[in-house]
């Protein structure tokens, strides 16, 4: 363990590393996310109750579990950066961050979407959709405190901390969430709430779910690579790198 | 094949609407979180590589020199004295009223 | 006793910009040393590693070879840091202001020592005023008044001679020569060229002229 | 003059010293402690003008209002917690103090709380007439506002130390807290609803305490670290 850690000290490990398995994510990404639209849009049966709008689940749960995941991994980080004093891992939260706040706009967006056809209107406070909302503005937080201080280590070292004091914080504000929905709308079906769907219809949302999260790490690899070029821009390896000529991206 | 034809795909039960809209957000995202990648990564290499134009020499960058004049006091500083320590600026000469402005 | 404060090594990097790099040196007791150099040198960065409150530098730093990562509480405990602002509260006076430090770093405040500080500080009469009706002078005096009052054998002085006047400067050269006679240590940093026999000198952004 | 210095009290000192220094300053500055109030009030007066004066509609989302009112004060009065330090320098002397800078932090904490958040829960039930908030809830909401003013003052000087050594840090602090305000909010207003109501509202408060202990045990470490990174800049 100790000595991955030593490794990850060094920019230039990574870059190599992250360049030569990147495009195997990128492959995998795009595989995943082609078989499993094709599989949840054309051939997984309709909902008996909500008909085919139910298939925006494939593209729901998806963002919805990255939305979550990448900022637990942001403040996984944060506490790498933090503790361990490695710079990698700030270079990759910060990359990470714009990332999680698309995926959970979009997020909402599929589940506002999702509710038109039963509830007519296009927002509804249920649960799920109100704790997106609420690490949406966590993630705006997060981008907002980095670019808000002027030298390059203080935004860093305050958006860890921040990452961290708010992940902490996300299974406390959904479980009160829960309970709040609950209190007010006790017997309403919940939109996101599912029964136990049949294997034809889970199987399309496990592969685009996989398919999402190998798009995640291809692309946090290839956008770290390139916040390494643009902080390690003095280094002699990324000069040399550069003077060889166009690399492999 | 869910569907009967195209058509019927195409209108999705009558949801076509919501469906196409929540996967089009989606995918759209996703194609634009790829190219912006693809053009952050060319961006990034062509800066550097203009950068490197402007600053040929590979002279490892300027670190700005300490020098460090410790003033000897006559009797204590004797067993301090490190090798480190003793690198007195040539030139400048260590009187003990240092008078000069440096 | 003897104290010392080393140095191997040090090298400090704000935003990508090298400040300094390679600084050895030892400080011990009766040393006097000013840290000189142009704007934007890193003289206060390197005042704040050595005072322990920045902990981002490479190279390590000792203190009666203990290394400053593991003991700060002892360190910090014989370390005596006034900054750029001379840390007075607008809304207190000057004795509350020397009782609250007294009690931070765990002195038993007496208000008499602080009175007689106060006074050699040419503050008497103006104990029980509140600090904003003082003007700079005085509130860096209130801040000064601690070199008496608290006795520490390491000062680390950031621009104390700003606002001073001129028999202000005296004193604080004589009390500076007095705390170095009787063992001390001080490392200071100001413009103001000071009138010191033996004055160590360690210049920063000397770029290889 | 030279021999190594021991302090010979320990932090409890400094911990006593920094809540006086801290209640002095407050109290000598009535703004800082009555701005919050007057801002509650107004806020409170807003509602009914804005909505409708009809008690009975009042009633239904008066415990809401109070709490999210009460809430928008406290955040008012954050911004000032560490600023007035940061700006004269004692910010980086008390760091530099041999005690745990964490302990100190509860400290100013503390008082930022009993002259803000003590405050604002005592002058509630008045508002509460004010918007025909039924019977019996009036204690509730006092109890609930005390307890979870006191989460939301520890919160919130998490956002405080990081935003102090920012110029405009004001809006960037309340875009920092509010979305860690919402469990308190939620458990605090659910509690005067449960009153008023009836049901028992000892689970509200109960959680509300757990809530208050969480940030009790790990806000301090963070509003520490979050200062040594504002004052190294």
């Amino acid at each position: 363990m100790w000595a991955f850690i030593q490794k990850l000290r060094s920019p230039k490990w990574f870059y190599a590393i992250g360049g030569k398995c990147q495009p195997w994510f990128w492959a995998a990404a795009l595989g995943l996310i082609a078989l499993g639209s094709v599989w949840g849009l054309a051939f997984a049966p309709a909902d008996y109750q909500q008909g085919n709008s139910f298939r925006i689940i494939y593209v729901h749960v998806p963002t919805a579990f990255l939305a979550q995941s990448i900022f637990v991994s942001m403040a996984a980080c944060g506490l790498a950066f933090m503790v361990w004093k490695i710079k990698l891992a700030d270079m990759a939260a910060s990359v990470m961050a714009p990332i999680g706040a698309l995926m959970t706009f979009v997020a909402l967006y599929s589940g506002a979407v999702w509710g038109v056809p039963t509830w007519g209107t296009w927002w509804i406070w249920d649960a799920r959709l109100t704790s997106m909302l609420i690490l949406l503005f966590l993630y705006i937080g997060v981008i907002a405190l980095r670019r808000a201080f002027a030298s390059l280590e203080g935004g860093a070292r305050a958006a860890s901390v921040l990452a961290m004091v708010g992940v902490i914080n996300i299974p406390i504000i959904k479980y009160s969430v829960d309970w709040w929905y609950t209190l007010h709308q006790p017997a309403s079906f919940t939109i996101t709430g599912r029964a136990a769907m049949p294997m034809a219809m889970w199987a399309p949302l496990l592969v685009m779910v996989v398919g999402f999260y190998c798009f995640f790490i291809a692309l946090t690899l290839t956008r770290t690579r390139s916040e390494i070029l643009r902080r390690e821009g003095g280094k002699r390896w990324v000069r040399e790198l550069v003077e060889e000529g166009a690399d492999g991206l | 094949m869910a569907f009967d034809s195209l058509a019927d795909f195409i209108a999705m039960g009558g949801h076509a609407r919501y469906v196409w809209a929540a996967w089009g957000v989606t995918l759209l995202m996703l194609l634009a979180l790829t190219l912006f990648a693809w053009f952050e990564q060319r961006l990034a290499l062509r800066v550097l590589r203009r950068h490197l134009r402007r600053t040929p020499t590979l002279a490892e960058r300027q670190v700005p020199k300490a020098s460090v004049t410790l003033a000897q006091a006559p009797t204590t500083q004797a067993t301090l004295q490190t090798s480190a320590q003793a690198s007195i600026q040539d030139g400048s000469q260590d009187s003990t009223h240092n008078r000069s402005a440096p | 006793m003897r104290l010392c404060l080393e140095a191997r090594q040090l090298a400090c990097e704000r935003d990508d910009r090298p400040l300094f790099g390679q600084l050895d040196f030892a400080l011990g007791s009766g040393d006097i040393v000013q840290v000189e150099g142009p704007n934007g040198s890193g003289k206060t960065t390197l005042l704040k590693i050595l005072s322990g409150q920045l902990g981002d530098y490479q190279g390590e730093l000792f203190w009666n070879g203990v290394s400053l990562r593991q003991n700060r509480d002892h360190f910090l405990a014989n370390l005596l840091y006034l900054g750029h602002a001379p840390g007075v509260k607008a809304g207190l006076t000057a004795l509350e202001t020397l009782a609250w430090y007294q009690a931070l770093a765990g002195d038993i405040p007496s208000e008499d020592t602080s009175l007689e500080a106060l006074a050699q500080w040419g503050l008497a009469g103006f104990e029980d005023v509140p600090a904003h009706q003082l003007s700079a002078g005085q509130q860096r005096r209130i801040a000064l008044a601690r070199l008496l009052l608290q006795p520490r054998p390491l000062w680390i002085l950031d621009e104390p001679f700003t606002a001073i006047d001129r028999n202000g400067v005296a004193l604080l050269e004589s009390l500076i020569q007095a705390h170095a006679n009787a063992g001390g240590c001080v490392v200071v940093t100001t413009h103001h060229r000071l009138d010191i026999a033996r004055l160590g000198r360690i210049r920063l952004g000397v770029t290889g002229e | 003059m030279n021999r190594p210095n021991e302090p010979q009290r320990g932090a409890d000192a400094a911990v006593v010293a920094m809540l006086k220094r801290d209640l002095m300053l407050l109290l000598r500055q009535r703004g800082d402690v009555i701005n919050p109030l007057v801002f509650f009030a107004l806020v409170i007066t807003l509602f009914p003008i804005g909505i409708s004066p009809e008690p009975a509609l009042l009633a239904v989302v008066a415990p809401g209002l109070l709490w999210v009112a009460a809430l928008l004060a406290a955040l008012l009065s954050l911004d000032g917690l560490f600023r007035s330090d940061f700006d004269d320098g004692s910010l980086e002397q008390w760091l530099l103090a041999p005690q745990p800078t964490a302990l100190l932090c509860m400290a100013k904490v503390l008082a930022h709380w009993l002259l803000t958040g003590l405050p604002l829960a005592l002058i509630a039930p008045l508002l509460g007439v004010m918007l025909a908030l039924p019977a019996g809830s009036y204690w509730a909401l006092c109890v609930s506002l005390a307890l979870g003013t006191a989460s939301l003052s520890l919160i919130g000087a998490i956002g405080a130390a990081l935003t102090v050594g920012l110029a405009r840090g004001g809006v960037l602090l309340s875009l920092l807290v509010l979305p860690l305000y919402i469990p308190v909010l939620i458990f605090g207003s659910g509690a005067v609803s449960a009153a008023v109501v009836g049901s028992g509202l000892a689970a509200h408060l109960a959680i509300l305490g757990a809530l208050l202990a969480v940030a009790l045990m790990l806000a301090p470490w963070a509003i520490a670290a979050a200062l040594r990174i504002s004052i190294n800049g």
